[in-house]
């Protein structure tokens, strides 16, 4: 099986200066992998390039079978990206930001339901404007959007950020069984101690390339590698 | 562009110290003995018109730069196309050269005709429809060069200035029609900016002379700007190299910089 | 994996969404219809009622006090997609960027609608002014603001992203709007009886200048959410 | 010389000194632009196209 993510020297300007400076990396399909490094070290940019929001400037990428080189968009559709913004409007209700977002994404409104529940998101707070809610319960309702897509990659930029202890064990169980059900997961985070044991592998970006490996022990061994369900 | 091919079959390549080539120095000379023409015979020997008397001379120099200024936009608009299809610096340089060339022709359009009118009419400025259509065009394309001058991404900058030169364009005739029947209605067929059929030779020949220079003058402009947008761009590129460098360096002291 | 729900499709989900959005936010009623009466309140100053001047001027005063609530409209409107990493996420949504133009289209439409069927009940009661000819007065209206709403969506998405976007969308907007303004203004003139010919003409230049700005958006929306 | 005519006069000089030192004023600051950043950039990158 091929990777699902495979960059080589890939270089990423925002614009003139070079956040990814020629990075070579391989995923492979259902396992999840840990970007660790200094702020500033370009793992945002890497998740960017992953998800096909960021072009290349120079070197290799082909993520879920699309060369970004060429296609960049087709890639889009396939991902779910949680990043720093909320990606939510503020003045909508939870319910409202889910109905579009899902239904944007060709899922349906009850997918977006699902997924709220899912997150642990309180009934009470699904008619409350979204800049109404605490710092977590957004965090939650982002990730809620983006699980209903049903993203083949995963690429979360600290989805631990904001969250209180059951938040994090909730999304450290959800990257889990995206793995086990065939999806892959690149995440990005400072909580090196939670985060290493969730994950099947770390990387340390620094300087925009990928340090040669020092790996630690894997927490647990990646799913065999199948085809990951749409 | 012809004068790059004259470029390349010119003698073993020094590195050029300026915007200049035996291109553009053979374009510039007959540019220059085009105006000398113009010159002579719009201000000198050509007699003053029977209609328009001697403010035809400022004629002389009206037409010419709107003509100018609208070959510049037209340069602007297929470049802009020609970016969001090609995707290349070339288009983007050709195209924002271009923007600037017909801000200046179409400035230099207005108050030349503000001139006229001062003449004919005894004011700067009527609502005449070609003053006018002028005017909304000029700040138009300001605010093209206004989005160029913003710092940002080289793809980015071109992408938003493609856009905005095509949205610009397609107005052009929107404007002209618009205008045109605002102002038709009360106002007979103006002369300002039409060559009357009519003319002497000499008015003729001094006209079509000035035409001509304006265009070439226009066109020698066009290339050296475009080259010292070029040079500009490589100028602001110099950094990107050590950028990469220094960016790959970053790494390498911290091992293994956790949090 | 997923259906495709077309472009119109798209547009009707954004324009839904922003329709929503107005509803919630109320900046809209709360905040632009004010500022467009304002301005007809402060034309009345500037031009002593008295003189007539005013009652000559109206159409043209209506229409500017469109534009400008028009420009506020865009900034709001585009001010919210550029928020919150929205943009990011509408290009990871799959949604055609033209369905998302056409839709931010369609939502703008109805809203500067809306701000003019205000501004017609403040022009009448404070201008006095009689309304003749309302089929023309309907077609001129519903043709400038689909042209303004289609030319403003590029620019204002365009503008969004910008430092500056304040100063630099009334700079680009403006000009190219300046048929829109010249064309329904002579156009409700005529309706008004103030002239003797049709004004249907002005109408039809009015839609033209829609359906160009319609269709160029549609293929610069792309690029426009791309890489501006 | 009566004052219409020289206000003629005036405005046709005028005219003709406005096209020829706009354009002449641009020109000349778009060569000087193109010398000074040929300073900067090395040779072999000088070359358009």
């Amino acid at each position: 099986m091929s990777a699902i993510v495979h960059l080589h020297s890939a270089v990423a300007l925002i614009g003139r200066f070079p956040a990814l400076a020629g990075v070579d990396l391989d995923v492979d399909p259902g396992e999840i992998l840990l970007l660790r490094g200094p702020n500033g070290a370009g793992k945002t940019t890497l998740l960017g390039v992953c998800a096909g929001l960021i072009g290349l400037s120079s070197g290799e990428a082909v993520v879920l079978g699309e060369d970004l080189t060429s296609h960049r968009r087709a890639v889009r559709r396939r991902v779910g990206l949680l990043g720093h913004d909320s990606f939510l409007y503020q003045d909508l209700s939870v319910v409202e930001n889910l109905d579009f977002w899902s239904r944007a994404a060709a899922a349906t409104v009850a997918d977006g339901r699902a997924a709220l529940d899912r997150l642990g998101v309180a009934s009470r707070l699904f008619e409350l404007p979204v800049h109404a809610l605490s710092a977590g319960q957004r965090r939650r309702v982002s990730f809620a959007a983006m699980i209903c897509r049903r993203p083949e990659l995963w690429l979360l930029d600290e989805p631990h950020a904001g969250l209180d202890s059951a938040g994090r064990d909730l999304v450290d169980g959800l990257m889990q069984e995206a793995a086990a059900s065939g999806a892959t997961v690149m995440f990005a985070s400072h909580e090196l101690d939670r985060a290493e044991n969730v994950a099947h592998r770390a990387v340390t970006i620094s300087g925009g390339v990928i340090l040669p490996a020092s790996q630690p022990e894997p927490a647990s061994q990646p799913e065999p590698a199948s085809q990951p369900e749409p | 562009m012809t004068t790059t091919k004259t470029e390349s079959l010119s003698t073993v390549p020094a590195a050029p110290t300026g915007t200049g080539s035996r291109g553009t120095r053979v374009l510039g000379a007959v540019a220059l003995l085009f105006l000398v023409i113009a010159v002579a015979y719009g201000l000198l020997i050509s007699p003053p018109d029977a209609q328009l008397g001697n403010t035809i001379r400022i004629i002389y120099m009206h037409v010419p730069t709107v003509m100018a200024a609208y070959l510049a936009f037209l340069i602007t608009a297929v470049s802009s196309g020609m970016y969001l299809w090609k995707r290349t610096e070339f288009w983007d340089l050709l195209g924002s050269s271009a923007a600037e060339i017909g801000v200046l022709f179409f400035a230099v359009t207005i108050v030349d005709g503000a001139l006229w009118g001062k003449v004919t009419w005894g004011v700067f400025w009527r609502w005449e429809p070609r003053l006018t259509t002028s005017a909304v065009l000029l700040i138009m394309y300001i605010g093209y060069l206004a989005v160029r001058a913003i710092p940002a991404d080289p793809k980015t900058r071109a992408t938003r200035c493609a856009i905005i030169g095509l949205v610009a364009v397609v107005n052009i005739p929107i404007v002209h029609k618009a205008v045109d029947w605002w102002r038709g209605l009360h106002q007979g067929k103006t002369v300002l900016g039409t060559i009357d059929p009519e003319m002497g030779g000499t008015q003729l020949f001094a006209m079509y002379s000035a035409l001509v220079a304006g265009i070439l003058v226009c066109v020698w402009l066009l290339i050296h700007r475009f080259r010292a947008g070029f040079l500009a761009e490589r100028a602001s590129d110099l950094g990107l190299d050590q950028a990469l460098e220094e960016r790959r360096l970053e790494s390498s002291p911290a091992q293994g910089a956790d949090s | 994996m997923t259906q495709t729900r077309g472009v119109f499709g798209d547009a009707l989900l954004i324009a839904r969404k922003d329709l929503l959005l107005e509803r919630r936010a109320k900046i809209g009623l709360g905040q632009v219809i004010p500022f467009a009466i304002l301005v007809l309140l402060l034309f009345a100053f500037a031009l002593d009622p008295d003189r007539g001047v005013l009652k000559q001027a109206t159409p043209g005063l209506f229409w500017v006090t469109v534009l400008f609530s028009s420009v506020l409209t865009l900034q709001r409107s585009f001010g919210l997609e550029a928020e919150d990493g929205i943009l990011e996420a509408l290009r990871l949504s799959g949604l055609s960027p033209a369905g998302i133009y056409l839709g931010k289209v369609t939502a703008l439409t109805i809203e500067l609608l809306l701000l003019e069927a205000v501004l017609v009940l403040g022009v009448a009661v404070l201008y006095d002014t009689e309304f003749l000819g309302i089929p023309l007065l309907l077609a001129i209206a519903v043709t400038a603001t689909l042209g303004i709403s289609a030319a403003g969506a590029v620019y204002g998405a365009l503008a969004a992203r910008l430092r500056s976007r304040e100063t630099l969308l009334p700079l680009l907007l403006l000009p190219l709007l300046a048929p829109v303004l010249i064309a329904a203004t002579r156009g409700c003139e005529v309706s008004l009886q103030r002239e003797a010919m049709s004004g249907w003409p002005w109408a039809a230049l009015l839609g033209i200048f829609a359906l160009v700005y319609l269709t160029l958006g549609s293929f610069l929306f792309r690029p426009l959410l791309e890489d501006a | 010389m009566s004052g219409a005519s020289m206000t003629e006069t005036l405005c046709i000089i005028g005219a003709w000194l406005v096209t020829f030192g706009a354009v002449g004023a641009y020109a000349a600051s778009v060569i000087l632009r193109g010398r000074r950043l040929s300073k900067i950039v090395p040779p072999e990158q000088r070359r358009w196209m």
